[in-house]
């Protein structure tokens, strides 16, 4: 395990905060405020984890659980997810199933703190959340599929090895059917809009925020750290795509930061752009993003 | 005992018991119908024995004859008698209107030890024209047991059964003359002696060998219930009380089915083909169908004992039509029916008497009401039906065997067709009565007569399923080879 | 072996002797429940030697009955596929005479039921000859339909039972002819001389794996013959329905995998047809399930489910042979049998659990319970590992095969051949949409039941269970941790069955588990590090709140104040966007009556979650049937001169033809 | 015997017009008297077809076959009738003009048949073959076409009559046990029908057997 390794992951835990303030203040720019500073989503997670915590009077344990498991997946998860072909800090056949088996614990995890409060909108929130996932994650896996159909690798440290090398030369097509199912999947993993509002206000609209509204004090902090890390690990995925192709380790890390901050930039963009999609319509949006996957994958096999 | 004098013993202590009964009290003529039945039964076996050892039996210059087939029917016979018997007892103690008054018990003596002596004379004989008389007195004898108890219904039953019986009957006789007549040469005052007639030596005209069967197996098919023929059984089974349904459905058809293969081999070396074999399986193979789907939509419990008669009495049919194996199947399938039919009858009818129907939108929560004959019920039908580890279930796989060795396979598929439809719908017929509560009838419990014959049957359906003694698979492939040849 | 024997007959024995004094029902209790645990365990000692040893041993006696023989043996497929058997029937009996406690006296019978079905098992799995593993198999048809009917007095429970016995014969009937066809062909009814007749011969090897996957695939449970699975795990007592879940139906799988053995080279067809068939059962399975508000309806659902998935496996590995890629053997089957144990393991933990449940709250019917993780921890703790496992969350057993399975389905996407990169594809898409709608499923479950606050009275005053009921969760879920860390040994330990299942040379096959159990020790690291960290998050946020402090107080209402419980989500709408979405595939049938107006009168809604290929396909085609048949009614009209005539005419017609 | 084949010819001619006369017949008296000359015309079959000289057995049976067909059955069904109090009209389920059509169907019919068998009967008459199916078919058609029990009894016997003469004429010597046991079996049958009969008109008011249609399915 080389310098590079060790670098995405701190880079993740340092700047993963960064990402949101970065898309929120983009938000703003677009919309003619200010918007709050960069740093604010820093303050928000410290000050959380300084505060005392509410719980609902039916609650146990599982509702404290949740967010500590959820968090604790992802700082996993940012082991094994390579940045930028520099490889992962961990790289072994199949490390995309722990991936998408982590990422589905930590949702098992937050679902049942959410049913925990035995409130009416937290159960709102997790069926939604459910919902959706149910059809994400095997968009997630088709996507890899395709990754790994293109580059004859079952982990994700060659996978995106050789994508950032090879992968383009032959089957850009797929693999830019592949980066557009992973933006979408970026989308609604972390039920930005079109599919989910995260500063909207109104309970009956939300999928993430109104799951986790009885959360409160550090485990608030929790999550929301935890929501940044995943914005974060999916996105990495997405940029890791990107052709850097025969630049020395340290610069393409650089560059894939730099692609990271216009990664924020976009979805503030798309963000301000689009409308919330009506939630019947979202489960079109995933599909959609499954078949874009499956289209690439079938283009590899004619 | 010397074969020749069982012979004679079986016939004679059967008719002296009857003649007994004309005479005797109530109570006494239920008592000596169980004794008559168990000596019936000991005599039969010892002959059986004989038999086995020392290879076939005659007695009176001929007349009877017994050889391993027949030897074997007569010890069915006499199980499934005392077995009926031990329940008669049982059933007419039983107060109400089922109980006998003097004249109908001695009626019911006699006719019923008239009965058993006719079928004895039906399965000794080697003279088919005496075979002929034992089985039309059978079919006069059984009349009145139907109609033990007369009402419209029992009444109606019962001439149903005389008159389709008796016409049956006639046209066996035809099919008698004209496999005598067709002994080429003449066999002169021994014409009608089945031992002659199986000769090897003995040449037949084929034209009237074929008529003869097609007679005899209309006659007696229509005794034996072989559908389209069977119109009568349903209607008689249902009214009879109980025991003598039993005891018809237990061997009053086997009798019918014994006299159509005494012919059978006469016919497969007169004609030299499969006529014969192909017709028992056509029978057998329509009387399953049929029986099955009458079973789909019964009512009556009784009536659709009945029908699940036709259906495995086609059963044997078609094993005599599928050669050595199938004729084996057909055997073991005969006493496992004969068992597994009567005790069916026997919950069915205690059951009928308490709740004063046979409806099975009635009868319901048998375990409940009576665990004797609740789980008697439970295992009659569930051994009707096939399900293992009765024996019912060994004699269908070695008739599967005997299909698919023959590569029947369309009647293979119409068979398995069939008992499926029957399992299904037996079986739902079958939680109906058995489960729940009981609805309009108090629990009660019955003696020792009623545990011993429960517990004798139930005993044997599951000895015969489980580990099927290598003496009694040599005796039933010396009967098979008796009339099917060997295996 | 002579253990196997003599467990087989003390399991027998004990259960006539309960039966024999059932008056004395606390005896007989005693007497089932000894003689079940004592005869499992021999049986496991048994099956364990030959695990060990890897040789078998093999017995035969002569049987005087036509047709058949005595002839079993222990090998190591048969000794593995004891392990399920022998495992959950010890652990239902040390849990069902507790549960049992307070039922109507006659209940001890029902040990016999449960010892003899036990015994059917374990004969079915080492017969070695047709007529004995059909004698078996329906002994083991026929003594769960007691225990089906156990509580016979509800009509719901009769017509389980009934549903449960018709569509196991049906299944049976195909057994019969494939053991008498072949036993016809080979000349004798032991399975030593199939394999001779199979080998040449792929019409009839097509014919047989025809026969074979319908016929074990109706025990199994696999779509549409799984109609009798939601009708019978319901209706019986829990223990006995974690027992059929837990081991019955993967007797099925075990006879289908037998089969595969003896079938020699498969057709690729064969696999193609295993794989179709567990990709359907699998998300057909899992989204019925999502329809139910029956607690164990919906996990008998997810044993289709989980049968699925274990055909997608063995799919796999015989598209493996077929093509020759040894590598996809090895992780099909490892994954198949593996999930085999696993999901005993799980289910049997997740029936006992839903068993606690009703014996508690007196329900099974989601609507009716909640909030009761607090009223039984241990149970509920118990139910949770359960739930984890069988969604398939790490580091739990479920995760172990499902990380086999996908991980196969990669193995064959990087094939160069087409076909089996369709495959793979196929592995992936069922295997993403059933862990992700079965982990939504669990959500609900666990949710609705444990988590929140009672909706009844009886949820209201739920207890926790005895200690037996307890200790036998507690060691099912402590199986499920254990599997799911010791994965990489686990997936080693395969290599010895994988090759008695596959017929390839066992070093093959360790050669393609070994990358697998490689990357599984990584990936339990790496949930070390998981727990580590948990661990330590827990404890700094545990830190800051014992300054901070904690209140409690009501959750957030949306300004309304006073929430009652009948507020909460209930399981159906926490179900209701997936039901809808796949409305087309459950057919659920809904009644709903929508509140109107700005002041709405009562509303609400009703979902019926009966199985749509009974109500849609069989329901109707039986009563298809019953119409015809009942037209024959015409030709029994009771008038006696017909019937004479029929007489007359049957003799003509024959006359007519004979003389032809 | 030279007689013979002319005598035969008699009892054939004489036997048929009984048999039309059965079918065309609308009172019950009158069918069983003509059913007894029947009786006692067929039983002189044997005495008759005897090639080799009578036997005392030969006539013994005939006597003791006139004796019960021609005397006592009559006799029986008779008494039946006025116990039973029957209707004295048949009934019939088939108009009379229409069971006439049908003896005649049935006459053409048995002479093919006779024909096809005679040759494998080379030494039975061929006259008495011919009346002998003609009988089997009349008494069948008696049984299924007449609603009143008592007919069908009638036509049973005249079945009866047709075995008789077939086993008459074809197979020459059976044993006597064989002869007496048919005839007992005759006997008691007439007898149990009787009963039954008497049973049923007493239970139902009348021996209709279209009304015993209650059992069904």
């Amino acid at each position: 395990m080389s310098l590079p390794h060790l670098f995405a992951p701190v880079a993740a835990l340092l700047l993963a905060p960064l990402f949101v303030g970065l898309i929120n203040r983009t938000k703003a720019f677009v919309a003619g405020r200010r918007g709050p500073p960069l740093a604010q989503p820093y303050r928000d997670v410290w000050k959380l984890l300084r505060r005392g915590a509410v719980y609902g009077e039916v609650t146990t344990p599982l509702v404290r659980l949740g967010p500590v498991l959820n968090l604790a997946t992802l700082l996993v998860a940012l082991l094994i997810v390579p940045f930028a072909g520099a490889g992962a800090a961990v790289s072994f056949t199949g490390d995309l199933i722990v991936l998408v088996g982590l990422f589905a614990l930590g949702r098992f995890a937050t679902v049942l703190a959410a049913l925990d409060t035995g409130s009416s909108f937290e159960g709102m929130g997790a069926s939604r959340e459910v919902h959706f996932a149910a059809l994400a994650e095997p968009a997630l896996l088709i996507a890899l599929a395709t990754l790994a159909r293109i580059t004859g690798a079952t982990d994700l440290g060659s996978i995106y090895g050789a994508v950032a090398t090879a992968g383009w030369a032959h089957d850009a097509a797929a693999l830019a059917l592949v980066g557009v199912s992973f933006l979408v999947l970026e989308l609604v993993e972390n039920s930005r809009i079109p599919v989910d509002d995260p500063t909207t206000h109104l309970e009956l609209t939300m999928i993430h925020e109104v799951m986790v509204l009885d959360h409160s004090g550090p485990d608030l902090g929790f999550i929301q750290y935890g929501a940044a890390l995943k914005l974060w690990v999916i996105g990495a995925l997405l940029i890791g795509l990107a052709p850097l192709h025969g630049v020395g380790v340290w610069f393409a890390l650089s560059l894939a930061l730099l692609g990271m901050a216009w990664l924020a930039v976009a979805i503030g963009m798309i963000e301000s752009a689009m409308a919330r999609y009506r939630l019947v319509t979202v489960p079109q949006f995933i599909v959609g993003a499954a078949t874009l996957s499956a289209v690439a994958f079938m283009v590899l096999l004619v | 005992m010397a074969p020749g004098y069982a012979i004679d013993a079986l016939l004679f202590v059967a008719v002296v018991g009857a003649l007994a009964c004309l005479v005797a009290q109530p109570r006494p003529v239920l008592a000596m119908a169980i004794a008559v039945s168990a000596v019936e039964l000991g005599l039969a076996a010892s002959l059986w024995v004989a038999v086995l050892a020392k290879g076939p039996a005659t007695a009176e210059d001929e007349l009877f004859f017994v050889d391993a087939f027949s030897a074997f029917h007569l010890v069915v016979l006499g199980l499934v008698f005392l077995l009926c018997s031990l329940f008669a007892r049982i059933y007419f103690a039983d107060d109400g209107e089922h109980g006998l008054t003097k004249s109908a018990a001695r009626r019911f003596g006699a006719l019923w030890l008239g009965s058993l002596a006719a079928m004895v004379l039906v399965l000794v004989s080697n003279n088919l024209g005496v075979m002929w008389v034992g089985m039309e007195a059978t079919t006069l004898l059984t009349a009145f047991l139907i109609s033990l108890h007369p009402n419209r219904l029992s009444l109606e039953a019962m001439w149903k059964y005389l008159l389709i019986c008796s016409v049956g009957i006639a046209f066996a006789f035809i099919g008698t003359i004209f496999a005598a007549a067709s002994v080429q040469g003449g066999l002169g005052a021994d014409a009608l002696l089945w031992t002659r007639l199986a000769a090897p030596e003995t040449q037949f005209d084929p034209t009237l060998m074929t008529f003869a069967f097609v007679f005899v197996l209309v006659g007696y098919g229509t005794k034996a219930g072989l559908a389209p023929i069977h119109s009568w059984l349903p209607d008689a089974h249902s009214q009879a009380p109980a025991p003598v349904s039993a005891m018809f459905s237990g061997f009053l058809l086997n009798t019918a089915l014994y006299c159509i293969l005494r012919y059978v081999p006469l016919v497969r070396h007169a004609l030299g083909n499969g006529f014969a074999d192909h017709l028992l399986v056509f029978f057998g193979t329509l009387s399953i169908l049929v029986a099955a789907g009458f079973i789909v939509f019964q009512r009556d419990a009784k009536r659709l004992l009945a029908y699940h008669s036709v259906e495995h009495l086609g059963i044997i049919a078609l094993g005599y039509g599928l050669g050595p194996l199938g004729t084996f199947a057909a055997l073991f399938h005969t006493l496992n029916h004969s068992i597994c039919k009567a005790l069916a009858f026997f919950a069915v009818g205690r059951l009928g008497q308490r709740f004063g129907s046979h409806d099975m939108h009635v009868l319901s929560g048998a375990v409940r009401l009576t665990p004797l004959w609740g789980f008697a019920l439970l295992v009659s039908i569930l051994a009707l039906i096939g399900v293992a580890p009765f024996s019912i279930f060994m004699s269908e796989y070695q008739l599967l065997r005997a299909a698919v060795g023959a590569g029947a396979w369309l009647v293979l598929t119409l068979f398995l067709f069939a008992s499926s439809v029957v399992f299904i719908s037996a079986l739902r017929h079958l939680i109906d009565m058995s489960f729940g509560d009981p609805k309009g009838a108090l629990p009660f419990r019955d003696g020792t007569g009623a545990i011993a014959a429960v517990a004798v049957s139930t005993g044997l359906l599951l000895l015969l399923g489980l580990w099927m003694p290598s003496w009694f698979v040599v005796a039933l492939g010396r009967a098979a080879a008796a009339v099917g040849g060997r295996l | 072996m002579t253990a196997l024997l003599l467990s087989l007959t003390v399991l027998s024995l004990g259960g006539v002797a309960a039966l024999v004094c059932v008056a004395r029902a606390a005896l007989a209790h005693f007497l089932g429940q000894a003689a079940a645990i004592v005869g499992s365990l021999l049986g496991l000692e048994a099956a364990i030697s030959v695990l060990l040893a890897g040789r078998p041993y093999s017995i035969s006696w002569n049987w005087p009955m036509p047709g058949g023989g005595l002839h079993v043996e222990i090998d190591v497929l048969s000794a593995f596929f004891l392990l399920p058997v022998f495992g959950v029937s010890a652990l239902t009996a040390l849990y069902g005479r507790s549960y049992l406690a307070n039922a109507e006296p006659g209940a001890a019978s029902s040990w016999l039921h449960l010892n003899l079905l036990t015994a059917a098992m374990a004969l079915v799995v080492v017969a070695r000859d047709g007529l004995l593993f059909l004698l078996a198999w329906e002994i083991m048809a026929l003594a769960p339909f007691f225990l089906v009917i156990f509580d016979d007095r509800r009509e719901s429970t009769r017509h389980a039972a009934w549903i449960y016995l018709a569509a196991t014969h049906l299944g049976t009937t195909f057994l019969l002819v494939m053991f008498v066809l072949l036993a016809n062909l080979a000349g004798t009814s032991d399975f030593g001389g199939y394999s001779a007749v199979l080998r040449g011969n792929s019409a009839l090897g097509s014919a047989v794996f025809v026969l074979a996957l319908i016929g074990f695939g109706s025990k199994a449970g696999i779509v549409p013959a799984h109609v009798w699975l939601p009708e019978a795990h319901p209706a019986a007592p829990s223990h006995a329905s974690a027992l059929m879940s837990g081991a019955m139906i993967k007797v099925g799988i075990y006879g289908l995998v037998r089969m595969l053995t003896l079938l020699g080279m498969p057709r690729p067809w064969w696999g193609w047809a295993l794989l179709a068939a567990g990709a359907t059962s699998g998300v057909l399975g899992v989204l019925y399930a999502l329809a139910q508000h029956d607690l164990k309806r919906l996990l008998a659902y997810h044993s289709v489910e989980n049968i699925g998935i274990i055909l997608i496996g063995i799919g796999i590995g015989v598209l493996g042979l077929a093509y020759g890629h040894p590598a996809l053997v090895a992780l099909g089957f490892a994954a198949g049998l593996l999930h085999v144990v696993n999901h005993s393991i799980f289910k049997g933990l997740l029936f006992l659990g839903a068993g606690s449940v009703q014996h508690a709250a007196h329900t099974v019917e989601l609507e009716e319970l909640g909030g009761l993780l607090r009223r039984m921890p241990w149970t509920g703790a118990c139910f949770l590992i359960g739930s984890a496992a069988i969604v398939g969350l790490p580091p739990l057993n479920g995760f172990i095969s499902e990380f086999l399975l996908i991980y196969s389905g990669y193995a064959g996407l990087l094939l160069p051949a087409t076909v089996i990169a369709a495959a793979g594809l196929v592995t992936l898409v069922a295997m993403g949409l059933i862990s992700g709608l079965a982990a939504a499923c669990f959500a609900k479950a666990f949710g609705t039941v444990f988590l929140g606050a009672p909706r009844s009275g009886e949820a209201e005053h739920a207890h926790e269970s005895a200690p037996p009921m307890l200790g036998s969760m507690v060691l099912l879920a402590v199986l499920c941790i254990a599997i799911g860390l010791a994965g990489p040994f686990v997936v080693r330990g395969l290599t010895g069955v994988v090759a008695a299942a596959s017929g390839l040379p066992s070093t093959e096959i360790g050669a393609a588990l070994d990358p697998a159990s490689g990357s599984l020790a990584i990936a339990t690291a790496l949930f070390a590090v998981l727990v580590v960290l948990s661990a330590l998050l827990w404890m700094m946020r545990g830190w800051r709140l014992a300054r901070a402090g904690v209140r409690r107080a009501p959750v957030w209402g949306c300004g309304f104040r006073r929430p009652t419980v009948r507020m909460q989500y209930t399981a159906s709408s926490f179900a209701q966007p997936l039901v809808t979405q796949f409305r087309l595939l459950i057919a659920n049938r809904e009644a709903v009556v929508a509140p109107e107006g700005y002041f709405p009168a009562a509303a609400s809604y009703a979902s019926d979650s009966g199985d749509p290929f009974l109500r849609l396909l069989f329901v109707p085609t039986f009563r298809w049937f019953r119409g015809v048949a009942s037209r024959l009614n015409v030709i029994q009209h009771g008038h006696i001169h017909i019937y004479v005539l029929y007489v007359a005419a049957t003799l003509i017609a024959l006359l007519a033809w004979a003389s032809l | 015997m030279s007689a013979m084949p002319a005598l035969l010819a008699v009892i054939h001619s004489v036997g048929l017009l009984t048999c039309f006369a059965l079918l065309g017949t609308s009172r019950i008296g009158a069918c069983i008297r003509f059913l007894s000359i029947q009786g006692i015309l067929f039983s002189l079959v044997p005495v008759i077809a005897h090639d080799d000289g009578l036997t005392l057995r030969v006539l013994l049976l005939a006597g003791a076959n006139i004796g019960l067909k021609g005397v006592i059955f009559p006799a029986v069904l008779l008494h039946l009738r006025t116990r039973a109090g029957f209707h004295r009209e048949v009934e019939p389920f088939v108009g009379f003009v229409a069971s006439i059509l049908f003896g005649v169907v049935a006459l053409i019919v048995s002479l093919t048949l006779a024909r096809e068998l005679h040759p494998a009967l080379s030494h039975a008459p061929f006259v008495m073959l011919q009346a002998a199916i003609f009988l089997v078919a009349i008494g069948l058609f008696l049984i299924v076409s007449r609603r009143n029990a008592l007919i069908q009894i009638v036509g049973y016997l005249v079945i009866e009559n047709g075995i008789f003469v077939l086993g008459a004429i074809t197979v020459v010597e059976t044993p006597l046990l064989v002869e007496l046991g048919i005839l007992l079996d005759a006997f008691v049958a007439v007898f149990v029908m009787g009963i039954a009969v008497f049973h049923i008109s007493r239970e139902f008011g009348m021996a209709d057997v279209d009304r015993l249609n209650t059992l069904r399915g």
